[in-house]
């Protein structure tokens, strides 16, 4: 096969890495399923609608996440340049 | 990102692993539901059948977080590919 | 190899199946634990028996899982077709 | 379902994954178990050795949920082996 | 390929059961990292360090922990040769 | 435990699969301290983007978590070592 790409990475850690990546995502999506349910859905099921307010809330809560994920990542690269 | 072309076989596992990924997506969404419509609308145990009450609850339940999770999905795809064109400008 | 059962699907994608499957169905076990204790188990650990209230409120809560479980299959089974 | 007689290696994986699985699955029960008892027992952080009460609670707790376990195991494998001949009738 | 070790083991199974250990105590860290956040950390943020109290109640809710898990598995051994 | 010296593909492969549970065990933790500190630290959904009370907030959370963990991977790891001490002695 090929040589382009990746520069040296073996195939099999691509794949491995690729896999774990997305095991990433999923899970990420997962958990912010979870969190928006509990901050959100206030009026739980006297409809099957989501309200105004509950659809402007899990907007925001989806930005707001993405936003705590920012920070605390760069945090943890400081920390960990601080380390070393 | 993975474009080794010609190196068929790579892509053809990760075509595959895409597919059970998918599937085990849907089946976590699913399953969490399950329990979810479970937990917010069954609490009545003088019965071993749901109730009409439950039964509409779940219903909602069902629609109301089928709509959440689309909602959610939109907006984490567009939050996602923001993120993954910053980190290209950056160079990662 | 055989040729019967499962007419063409490939070997090792029929083992990913049956993989997946049991792994649904040790997730809807495990999660239907937690939920039965959250419900049923009142009287915590007065004593190392469940009660009688207790076993007949874990019978029905296993019963009425399954309803939910068929519920909301079915829903999901008519939206799909709603979508298409 | 998968009665392919004569493809032997097919049924050894899936002898080999059914064993993995049990074996996960204990663990999954297991740590479950010392999760929830550590939970519902343990709230007293002033020593550092599990007090009588908490023994008591934690020796109640085990044999309770494995009742508990027992009992939905039970009523699951019911419910679903009647799934399973609904979902055969139906062709699926 | 040797022969030595573990007697007659297949090496492959050797690798699943070591990955079956290391996920178990993987998944007790996780576990126990959750629960000790909620047992211990009570003053949330009103400051970037662990109090004292945090940090005493930490040692010991892991303390407490591991006698938690020795007890439920003297418990099951029990139970298991019992049934035999 | 694992000596098969000479069996070089085996330990290829679990030097590997450690490697693999490493940045998984890495990615747990930084997930689950991504939720936590969203979930103890935004409560206000009034605007899109975090308050400077949050961002106070989630920045001590990140350290004090951080420091939790390491906390408990310390004491988790002495346990630990006690415990394999005392099921060698028992020849378990």
């Amino acid at each position: 096969g090929g040589g382009m790409g990746q520069a040296q990475m073996d195939p099999n850690a691509q794949l491995a890495a690729a896999e774990q990546e997305m095991e990433m995502v999923t899970d990420m999506f997962a958990r912010l399923g979870d969190l928006c349910y509990k901050k959100c859905l206030i009026q739980r099921y006297s409809d099957e609608e989501l309200t105004k307010a509950e659809s402007v809330c899990t907007d925001r809560c989806v930005a707001k996440y993405f936003q705590v994920n920012r920070d605390v990542s760069e945090k943890l690269a400081k920390l960990s340049q601080a380390n070393q | 990102m993975y474009n080794n072309y010609g190196a068929s076989y790579q892509e053809q596992r990760l075509q595959q692993m895409m597919e059970q990924k998918q599937l085990k997506d849907f089946m976590r969404m699913y399953s969490n539901l399950v329990s979810r419509c479970f937990e917010d609308c069954v609490s009545d145990f003088t019965s071993n059948t749901l109730n009409d009450k439950e039964l509409t609850c779940v219903n909602r339940c069902t629609l109301k977080n089928m709509k959440l999770n689309e909602r959610i999905g939109q907006r984490f795809a567009e939050e996602n590919a923001k993120l993954m064109e910053d980190q290209a400008k950056m160079g990662r």
